[in-house]
């Protein structure tokens, strides 16, 4: 594997790179294969992931390539899934468990909670827990109740987890490998909608630490931050700025926790203005975190308080109001008009 | 002589136990467990087994219509019931008008018994709303609404019982009084720990309860064999809670069986469990390709089983002939074309609905987003003017 | 009862003030018992609060006075005792469910995200979800692991749910009845540590709304915010100031979702600081949702930053570090001084 | 003949098929259950026996020191294990090196055996650690963590023989090899949601675990009968999970019957579930008070079913004489001296353990609040000073 450790550079001795154009969830899957090939310790479970490849697609021909021993096919209990991937890890394996949409990880939820983000701190460190919890997540697939939600914030209040999203299928294939990497559990959050556009992906290319947050597009007079299929929401409100004659930077916030706010704050004390835009509802969120951050710290350089731009505080609505319910450019464009007037 | 019910052991549980009336090919031939139930045959009129037949007719036609309504993006999703109907209209016959039934979300052919209004499962699958019809409304039978999170619902169903007890609606010997409560979920809801918790609950409050499971050998597309290695219908006896399995395709069957431990949990005598052995025949939901992972001899001997053809011969061995089959035929034609008319006429959900029910108090911030909302909509107004 | 309803005034014709000494703990039982003998349709239902009286005696006495079908020894299990609890709510009761401590509520967790706070919405307002989840919370008892957790975060955060949390006797007595007597879904928090110390308990007051915050002691040159056990704290801070010469407003939260910020801007927009506490760690919580709040709405009024006094983003450490790991009045004032100094 | 075990009926579920060896009088007398259990016992030299009074005893002793330590402000919490020494040390004696123990809390026997220093559990309820021993030390006799979310770690134990599995060393039949997971939990456990999956998950799978179950009638105050009104050795049968009930006071039972099942689990026979009856002598913590629901008949039944005093008169009619026994005393008190004067030694831990064990990798945040604390606590010294 061509990973950089968490904090350090690429250790790659690279070839020629090597880019191919594919969707997320091809990306999702060639990353997931290589993890698999390159250590034999690495194990996903979940229902539904071998035979069928998973409800997306993301593992398929895994089990076929792996093997039923590597690719498990389990009951149908999320308790069950990450609760025994617990008891795998601390056997020396490194499970990679899979959640079929984001509203059904709450039965899990004890497991994450109490157990998995706690038990090296309770160990004094003796193990550690290498699992990672992916969870296709998000709006915009007009999909039936408890299949389109965004749950970040839960796991990023949770200390012991980190929380990581990759926004396009570069980020997604080497990312789920530095996930896999670490020995930490690491809650991985693919933002469902973009597992189809394609985008590229560099095989032999190096990858970012996992836990940088990334300026994606630069410019001087708001910075616009987000992570997961929101990231292209705030691409597309840019170029709607740039046309009002507003020079908009967005950052890619990549890690939900740690938070990067090296690059962040940077931004900010360029621009002087700050909107975040998450797909999850606002009250006591992500959101609601670096915009106390980011008002704290650069206290001195904000010409404009920090707005939020949120998925309303309501449960996540009936597919035909997904459109109303999810921040899209034009949401995005009203607080920037309102930075903007300051 | 009574069928086995699985001739490929590899889809999992059989047991000679299986209640059984009607085999495979339509004679009455009832299994040996099947006797103590026979009892509750006796209730049935003519008229009654029509009912059978026209429910599960009416609802295979309403599901291919779904099917199809889906297909041309009526909907985002559709969730078939075909292959099950006789296990749902079987035991759903079985409940009173006072009982209480918690679905999970295929027993299309139990809302129709309960005189729920289809269209409330398009509208709630076409994205229109989260819930469709309201349990509290008299019309509605009692039928509560579609759980989306496995097995979550079995643990309401057992709550809801409860409260029958505190309400003295159990145990009173009037048959116009005493109530249970109904719920359905599937062969893999029973891996979830709410259920094997709902089993905990009502026993130790012996609660009207009956648990109805259809075994449709399928989780998506997980095989039931890697939910359980034994029958499943033994897994609530190790919490105290009585069981027996039947043959779900025989509508016979489900609504003796249903019918008697329904009895039993009225009397007072605590949750029951049935295990209705049947058969997915679609797909999981319309999202899914069964044919990554379906087993082509085991679905072929699902369908030689056929719920409602089996009724058919039955029916026709009675006596039944042609003009019956022909005005349900004509019936469920027109309840599909009714459904596809209404479908076609739906308008999308106002805004407000997303922020209206969220509280039953007022609550300032639904007041505030709904308003923002309201005035932002509004903005755009001119703009297209 | 004579609460006040939600949004409005006191009913009561309150006779003569009748004003008791009592600790939290048997104001709340008093309060619970007030509540059984209102309306039959109450009850409560939990671990061990029958016969025993729940392990901080809460429920003491009820179990014998209204009986085991209105004061239910349950089986061991969160998920089962909310789940059940939700059925009884959908068949006309007003369950009050006690979880016995705040680390083992996520067992029920998906019953209280998925269910509890969606099923009245998902019903498109049909009927309503009359359930009071009480949690014991908080540190300062010196107890062990999962024993002294503070996860309002997550409930704040999830839509259709009502947080609330009283620091005093008195409010104790009062919240604890307007909680019942709320049609929808009550995530109860009560303060552990403060469970013993007395207060006067007004039993022919008048309630105040369940959902105002309130100001417990009226400053200039800061705000003080917080609820439950760490309002006291911010009382002994504000004595410090005082005589360091620094005069400090206090505001009790009491109600976490939906937070009434009408009287924490108004104090800020006087004070132009504001100091927010809680025990539980800071990183993606409430104090966040507070502080990225205030700094939007009193942009111009603030003279600093909004800081924010948390336990740190670790676990709840094992109970000999407690003194260190939740915020006291010296903690307070470190952050007090830093916004002074500007 | 064997014994009843439970006199009082509401005192929960009793059998007749319940093993055991000794009569509660010390009588060896093996019920007829008991009879294809028997020749594990022939595994037991004398110095066996001797072993399983000394851990008893010590371990005894040890409780009531903790105890007393508690009241005397060392600890803030004490969780006795008085009356359920034969249960651990039977069940604990019949694993091999190679096995791994998942306790629940109350294990202190079985971690005595297992080679921990009991102090760990001392400075766990003392509020210096959370964690005490690291189970991944060869010393520790693959021990692994307390765990005080009920039932929660009978899942990890399922996913650790899911691991042993994968790493062949299941069935191999090399008995220096082979290995299994022994998992223990409570009668209130049994209603979590959790300890159904694990049956679930471990039948699915087919993994090497033995699930051991000590039924000591209370969940804090509530008894077995709220949890389930039939006796629980049968939950797991609807799992697919064979199971066998002990007289858990009797300490031969314990290791007779956990020694089979282990065998069969290590073989590859998938999981198994032992319930062993026995009583909780003490308070369910310091914290209780279990006057306020004891049954005071139920309680003095037990106390006359110690499975210390029946095991010494065994082994005094084996012909044991007073000298072993005032060894084991000595033994037992200079144990408890040791771990008081260890107790009365600890110091509070360092502050930087807070944040040095969240992660294993690097984490900013750790390091910068662990850096902030530092400062902050520095700038007091001034004051001091
Ligand atoms: C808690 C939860 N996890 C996962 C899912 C996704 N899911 C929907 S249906 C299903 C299979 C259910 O199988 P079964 O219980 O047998 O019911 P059937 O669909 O066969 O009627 C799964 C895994 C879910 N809805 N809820
Ligand atoms: C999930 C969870 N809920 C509640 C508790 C509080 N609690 C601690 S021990 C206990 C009773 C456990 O009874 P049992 O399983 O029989 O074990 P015993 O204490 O009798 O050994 C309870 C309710 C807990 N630790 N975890
Ligand atoms: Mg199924
Ligand atoms: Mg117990």
């Amino acid at each position: 594997m061509s990973v950089t450790d968490l904090t350090g550079t690429a250790t790659e001795s690279a070839p020629a790179s090597r880019v191919e154009e594919l969707p997320m969830a091809k990306a999702l899957n060639a990353g997931l294969r290589q993890a698999l090939a390159d250590d034999p310790k690495v194990l996903l479970m979940g229902e539904d992931i071998g035979r069928l490849g998973g409800v997306f697609r993301v593992t398929e021909g895994l089990q076929a390539e792996f093997g039923t021993d590597r690719v498990v096919d389990t009951p149908l209990a999320e308790s069950g899934i990450i609760g025994t991937a617990i008891g795998l890890a601390l056997r020396g394996y490194r499970p990679v468990c899979e959640i079929q949409f984001d509203g059904f990880i709450y039965p899990g939820f004890d497991q994450i909670t109490s157990q998995l983000a706690k038990l090296t701190n309770r160990g004094s460190g003796a193990f550690s827990m290498p699992v990672v919890i992916r969870v296709p997540y998000g709006g915009h697939i007009g999909a039936v109740e408890h299949h389109q939600e965004s749950p970040e914030t839960y796991f990023a209040h949770t200390a012991g987890l980190r929380v990581v999203s990759p926004s396009t299928p570069n980020d997604a294939y080497w990312m789920i490998q530095e996930a896999i990497a670490s020995n930490d559990p690491v809650m991985f959050f693919e933002p469902k909608s973009r597992y189809w556009p394609k985008g590229p992906v560099d095989f032999a290319g190096t990858a970012a630490p996992l836990h940088a947050s990334r300026v994606v597009r630069t410019g001087t007079d708001v910075t616009l931050l987000a992570h997961g299929a929101m990231v292209s929401v705030l691409m597309a409100a840019a170029e709607i700025a740039a046309e009002e004659g507003v020079s908009a930077e967005v950052v890619d916030l990549r890690s939900l926790s740690p938070i990067d706010y090296g690059p962040i704050i940077d931004s900010v004390t360029k621009t002087g203005r700050l909107v975040v835009a998450q797909e999850a509802p606002g009250f006591v969120s992500l959101g609601s975190e670096i915009a106390a951050t980011v008002s704290e710290r650069a206290f001195y350089s904000l010409q404009a308080p920090v707005l939020r731009v949120s998925g309303f505080d309501t449960p996540f609505p009936p597919a035909k109001l997904e459109t109303l319910y999810l921040p899209d450019a034009d949401r995005v464009m009203e607080a920037v008009d309102r930075v903007m007037a300051h | 002589m009574a069928d086995t019910i699985i001739a490929n052991p590899t889809a999992g549980p059989a047991t000679e136990t299986t209640v059984q009336f009607l085999t495979p090919e339509g004679e009455f031939a009832p299994s040996e467990s099947a006797e103590e139930y026979a009892s509750y045959l006796d209730r049935l009129s003519h008229d009654d087994l029509q009912q059978f037949y026209r429910h599960m007719a009416v609802v295979r036609r309403f599901d291919h219509e779904g099917t199809n309504l889906q297909r041309q993006g009526q909907m985002a999703l559709w969730v078939p019931s075909h292959g099950q109907e006789a296990a749902q209209v079987g035991s759903a016959f079985a409940a009173k008008p006072q009982d209480h039934i918690f679905p999970s979300y295929r027993e299309h052919a139990v809302a129709h018994v309960r005189g729920i209004d289809l269209l409330s499962i398009v509208e709630l699958l076409r994205g229109n709303t989260h819930g469709g019809w309201d349990p509290t409304d008299p019309a509605n039978g009692n039928f509560h609404g579609y759980c989306l999170v496995i097995g979550s619902h079995t643990l309401h169903a057992t709550g809801y019982a409860m409260g029958m007890q505190r309400d003295g609606v159990v145990g009173t010997g009037d048959d116009s009084v005493d109530a249970a409560v109904l719920a359905y979920f599937g062969d893999g809801s029973t891996s979830q720990g709410d259920v094997s918790e709902a089993f905990v609950f009502s026993a130790s409050a012996q609660s009207p309860n009956v648990f109805f499971l259809q075994n449709n050998h399928w989780a998506i597309s997980v095989p039931v064999s890697v939910q359980s290695r034994i029958p499943l219908y033994l897994r609530s006896r190790g919490f105290g809670v009585p069981s027996v399995q039947i043959d779900g395709n025989d509508v016979l069957a489900s609504f003796a069986v249903t019918a008697k431990h329904l009895d039993e949990a009225r009397a007072g005598n605590g949750p029951q469990f049935i295990e209705a052995l049947t058969y997915r025949i679609g797909a999981h939901t319309s999202s899914d390709d069964p044919s990554k992972y379906q087993d082509q001899a085991l679905y072929d001997y699902w369908v030689a089983r056929d719920p409602i053809v089996r009724f058919e011969t039955y029916l026709r061995s009675l006596g039944e002939g042609d003009a019956f089959f022909a005005a349900i035929a004509e019936e469920a034609d027109d309840y599909a074309a009714d459904i596809r008319h209404r479908t076609l006429a739906l308008t999308p959900p106002p805004a407000s609905i997303m922020f209206d029910h969220v509280y039953s108090e007022p609550h300032p911030v639904m007041q505030e987003q709904k308003l923002w909302l309201e005035r932002y909509e509004a903005s755009f107004e001119g703009d297209q003017a």
